[in-house]
């Protein structure tokens, strides 16, 4: 439902994502992996409309077909770092995205206490960002993210600020929550051991400049996903990308 | 009683200071018109009182009309030049460099030039409280993570709606602090002025004890006003807790 | 001109006794601050002003549009004060290389410059300045010499005991001036000559009842201001009345007698010490009778 | 270049301000003892370049004495309120409350202490200048973050070594920065001082030029000290630069 | 060589850690995981002698068989955050423990520099570390701690500022460099697929308070450590913390 066609991005002198192509799918999950400073983010910033100013975009978008201009009410963002606002409340940072859409406060609201107990947060509306433990805070993050109820999700490095023990358990949580829906998810990580565990589709970029080196379907299912039988592809995406490392 | 056993150390060497200097006075002999002693300081300021209290009364109007203005100022200030960068640009470096005239020399101008009223005065104030605040606001303006502002213009936000929503809340703790060291100059602004012209005020009293040849007299003045300065710190540490919303939160559920 | 004291017992008196509240005026006496008066009554910040001598010159010699209508001391009142335990100062020609607290105007050393040279030695003295720290630096031996009004600092002095000397003006050269004007903006005569006149007169009953009941007058002061010192006020009062200043007993208290302004002024601008935007020395006007206008007295 | 193109805006805003002065005092016929347009000003200036420039002089000097002697100070109380906990927390709310005290009233009472000479003014420059620099040393000291200690802990490092190793090198940016608002302070603190007694200086010039009712030249002088303290802001900023240790490295390698 | 014995800290009120005890032995790599906040660094931490002054410690040291006192001469930290000084050159960094260790300047920058080639940092002596990007960094911490020549490493999230690609790459590469020289090292992670690529032993810790709940010794040798021949390890690793976090 989501197409990019020919995406290159340049700063003044340096071309950092040249030529890009991608598209997504409904009710799938997309991973796009690589090292660091390869352009991930770059190109999901241009989905959300957001990419640096001094930064010059040229490609098309389309959208169920039809050319798409960013930022984009269909899709919701979540950057690489955590931005839940830490004066206000775990409710009202998820409120945020609905009121500055237009919804009214209270309507919001109600719509957003429904989902705090599926997001393992009840009884935690009113605690501040800094009142909540490190897989809290994600959850709250989701949450403020998935109540948009935007058909294409863009997570850019979801888990990178959880240490690797809460991460192997949000995993599976969050593939979880995005199955309620169908909905077309792009999740940026550079973790090939996350990535393979909760994607449909693995992107595999390489940098200077930035473009899609491969495209790997993983059609494991996800209850049976363990390290065993995923142990070929990680082994392959690793060899991927370690020959990425000089 | 916490803050008793915090504040210990500093009464102990409070009372060696005091102790000392009232020692030394007793001891030298020295004229009291040169050097009073704590004790003839804390005598003048209870025989003196009512006059003191009144002339503290009127520089106390003058520095809260002008530090509120001031506040008021800084803010309008602080979000034109948010929004127009050209401005900002224009304005900061004329900011910083008035900071470096020094005001003392002005006051009596400003005089000549307002007149004898609360005119003067305040914008004396002003002109030295605001810029810490103008300066702390717009830098709280630009702390604000540019990942949360990417995330506001993801989910289709205005200028206006970022500001209020983002750029602003996080700009309260530099505000604070900006306030504080404007708060520090209030008084000292306003005697200042009142050194150049008015009615009452602790510059006026000063001013007149010091022609009168009473140091004590200066001295109690003196430091009726760090008190003043001191109370006013303690208010704006006391609202900037009380206005923290985890705090009404807590108070209030 | 100064924190209040004695030289203003009349604007009190006649403030207190309601002689201003008799002509229909509702007059407030503002505070000494760092803001001469002279510039304030310039600048149109107040109505009159109680002005020195020498910054009045100063002022209408920098074209002020100001006027003056009354003078209170008719003697010099001050003088030139060192410590009598200096035995190095017999006469001003010994204050040669010696050092000076003063006050920063200009008129000061054309002031001292004459008396040193009309004493036969050269006017090459250190020149600190101090403001009011200067009694201080001199009951200290800090410094050898300032300038004092008799009536104020003189009697601070004598009351805390101070062994001081002192050199008249009037004795070495310097022509014997009258002290503290009134005066008003030259605007304020053409456009509101009545209040001029009511607030004149009351003034001149204030100073009039002070010279006859001095010692009245000082208590009346003291209840007025906010004096740390009541005896300073006391003992100034004393003076002024055994001295004359205020009236020699022949001459209306407060009348401007304009030879002494005349040769006052002309001595300050023959000094040098005036001077223009362009650096140089101002040109002696020729005529300052236009300074001042005691018409007030007879309007009525 | 690049930096005329960066001070633009600045410079249209100020001649735009400065033409509207002259307008001002052009079409209203204000008198220039009240006040003076900027050319009256400027030409102030030039006819009394050589008495400005020797006053400048006074004030220059002994405002860098005060300023070299302050730093040193701070230096060395901050030191010793770094390795002393119970002086630390004896000695800040001491210095906090000190800045609360009105310095302008103090001034004249120093010149009856300490004489009108180098002494009172020096001192009055250190009060002023001093504060900023021991908090900005102390807060740049404990900014070392515990993980740099531990590591040299770790190594075997005893406190003297770990304070000139890390604490010293990682306090150097809030030390800068608590310097530059010292300097704006110096010369306006030198200004003061004369004000209460001295031979020359900017604050004498002041003084003077009020009393003779020259408002053109007390504005110059004003100008001149703002430009002093200019001066001394972009002399400490080459400082900051040159002794970058990266900066030596690259101009020498 | 380095024997704990009923390591006990605590806060006033709480326990972090209650009668661990360990042992490592020379020419061993020896890995510590668990969830955040049980308490591996604060085990590290005492071993280093940099324990918080707010935390008592109750325990026993040996090395060689003989009671120690910490800060010792024979163990090298290497904290959690990077402890490179922005102040210092690469060689200078390198050359602190030594310095302080009293070596004179000119003979530790000698040995230092000696070892740049083999820490692939050659002709970046001079660099200062914010010239240096993440993996030339990490290598040059290494550097630092691995050429004060003592007996024990004490590493604690060597990784954790790398992003998954480099740090891939970054783990053999420290292996071969450990290898060099027979030391017994304890290193601190929390990600399992680290600790199995690495290890000769992984100790899993659990909190609450922390203590030691397995010791899994690795025979595989690091030639043959592949995602297929671990994955049994792994998935059994998994298990384990994955039910440790609620
Ligand atoms: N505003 C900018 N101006 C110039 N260069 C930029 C800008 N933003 C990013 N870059 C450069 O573009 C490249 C790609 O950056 P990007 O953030 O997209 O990488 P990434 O793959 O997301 O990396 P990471 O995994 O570290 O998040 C980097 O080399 C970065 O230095
Ligand atoms: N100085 C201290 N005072 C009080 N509690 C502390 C202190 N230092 C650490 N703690 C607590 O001790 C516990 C263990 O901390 P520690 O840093 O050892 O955990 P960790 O296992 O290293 O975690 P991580 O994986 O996040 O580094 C934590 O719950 C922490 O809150
Ligand atoms: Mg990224
Ligand atoms: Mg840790």
């Amino acid at each position: 439902m989501l197409e990019v066609r020919g995406l290159t991005i340049r700063t003044g002198a340096e071309t950092l994502v040249e030529d890009l192509s991608l598209s997504l799918a409904e009710g799938s999950l997309t991973c796009l992996i690589g090292p660091s400073g390869c352009g991930k983010s770059s190109v999901v910033k241009w989905l959300a409309g957001v990419l640096a100013p001094e930064l010059q975009a040229k490609g098309d978008a389309l959208i169920d077909g039809s050319t798409a201009i960013f930022p984009h009410r269909d899709i919701a963002y979540q950057p690489q770092q955590d931005t839940l606002f830490p004066w206000l409340t775990a409710a009202e940072n998820a409120c945020l995205g609905l009121e500055i859409g237009g919804m009214e406060r209270r309507a919001a609201r109600d719509r957003v206490d429904a989902l705090f107990p599926t997001f393992g947060l009840e009884g935690h509306e009113e605690s501040f960002p800094d009142q909540l433990s490190g897989g809290m805070r994600q959850r709250a993050a989701f949450l403020r993210t998935i109540v948009q109820d935007a058909r294409v999700l863009l997570l850019d490095e979801p888990f990178s600020a959880l240490d690797a023990v809460t991460r192997l358990c949000m995993q599976d949580w969050l593939v979880a929550r995005l199955a309620e829906r169908p909905r077309a998810v792009l999740m940026v990580t550079h973790d090939l051991y996350e990535a393979t565990q909760m994607a449909d589709r693995v992107l595999v970029m390489a940098g200077g400049p930035g473009r899609i080196i491969a495209d790997i379907p993983i059609s494991t299912p996800s209850a049976e996903r363990s390290e065993t039988a995923l142990a070929e592809i990680r082994s392959s995406l690793k060899l991927m990308l370690l020959k990425e490392i000089p | 009683m916490t803050s008793v056993r915090y504040l210990f150390p500093s009464l102990v060497l409070l009372a060696a200071f005091l102790a000392i200097w009232e020692g030394y006075v007793a001891l030298t002999d020295v004229s009291s018109l040169v050097l009073p002693a704590p004790s003839d300081v804390l005598n003048g300021l209870w025989v003196e009182r009512y006059v003191i209290a009144r002339h503290t009364l009127a520089t106390l109007g003058v520095a809260l009309v002008g530090f509120s203005l001031s506040v008021i100022f800084a803010f309008v200030v602080s979000i034109l030049l948010h929004f127009s960068g050209w401005l900002r640009r224009g304005m900061m470096p004329l900011l910083v460099a008035s900071q470096t005239v020094p005001i003392v020399a002005l006051a009596p101008l400003m005089v000549l030039w307002f007149g004898f009223g609360l005119l003067p005065k305040v914008l004396l104030v002003i002109l030295v409280t605001f810029f810490p605040m103008v300066v702390s606001l717009t830098s709280g303006y630009a702390s604000l993570p540019r990942a949360f502002r990417d995330q506001l213009v993801s989910m289709g936000a205005t200028r206006w709606v970022i500001f209020r929503r983002a750029a602003l809340p996080s700009a309260r703790a530099q505000f604070f602090s900006g306030l504080r060291i404007s708060a520090t100059y209030a008084i000292v602004a306003t005697i200042f002025a009142e050194y150049a012209g008015a009615r009452r005020g602790l510059g006026i009293y000063i001013l007149a004890a010091k022609n009168n040849f009473r140091a004590d007299l200066v001295l109690s003045a003196v430091f009726v006003s760090a008190c003043l300065t001191l109370v006013l710190l303690t208010v704006i540490k006391g609202i900037k807790r009380m206005t923290r919303r985890r705090y009404r939160r807590e108070n209030n559920a | 001109d100064w924190t209040l004291n004695t030289n203003h017992i009349g604007l009190v008196v006649a403030q207190q006794k309601e002689f201003y509240a008799q002509e229909g005026l509702e007059v407030e006496i503002l505070p000494y601050s760092d803001t001469a008066s002279t510039a304030l009554l310039a600048a149109g910040a107040v109505d009159f002003a109680y002005m020195t001598a020498l910054g009045f010159m100063s002022a209408k010699a920098g074209q002020a549009p100001i006027t003056a209508l009354w003078v209170t001391m008719q003697n010099e009142a001050g003088r030139l004060v060192y410590n009598s335990g200096n035995d190095t100062i017999s006469r001003p020609a010994d204050l040669e290389g010696k050092t000076y607290a003063g006050f920063g105007s200009a008129w000061e050393d054309a002031l001292i410059s004459t008396m040193i040279e009309n004493d036969g030695g050269i006017a090459d003295y250190d020149t600190v300045t101090l403001g009011t720290g200067a009694y201080e630096a001199l009951a200290s031996g800090a410094v050898d010499f300032t300038l004092e009004v008799a009536t104020w600092e003189g009697v601070n002095s004598a009351l805390i005991g101070r062994e001081q000397s002192h050199f008249v003006y009037a004795d070495y050269g310097v022509p014997e001036a009258q002290g503290g004007y009134i005066g008003t903006q030259t605007a304020m005569l053409e456009s509101d000559p009545d209040t001029v006149v009511a607030f004149m007169q009351a003034t001149r009953r204030g100073y009039e009842w002070a010279a006859a009941n001095p010692l009245e007058a000082a208590e009346i002061l003291i209840k007025a201001g906010d004096f740390p010192n009541e005896q300073l006020v006391r003992g100034s009062m004393r003076l002024i009345a055994d001295g004359g200043y205020l009236t020699d007993g022949n001459t209306p208290v407060g009348l401007i007698d304009e030879v002494r302004l005349t040769t006052m002024a002309q001595f300050l601008f023959n000094s040098g010490v005036l001077r223009g935007a362009d650096g140089q020395p101002l040109a002696w006007p020729g005529d300052v009778s236009g300074w001042f206008d005691q018409s007030w007295m007879t309007d009525r």
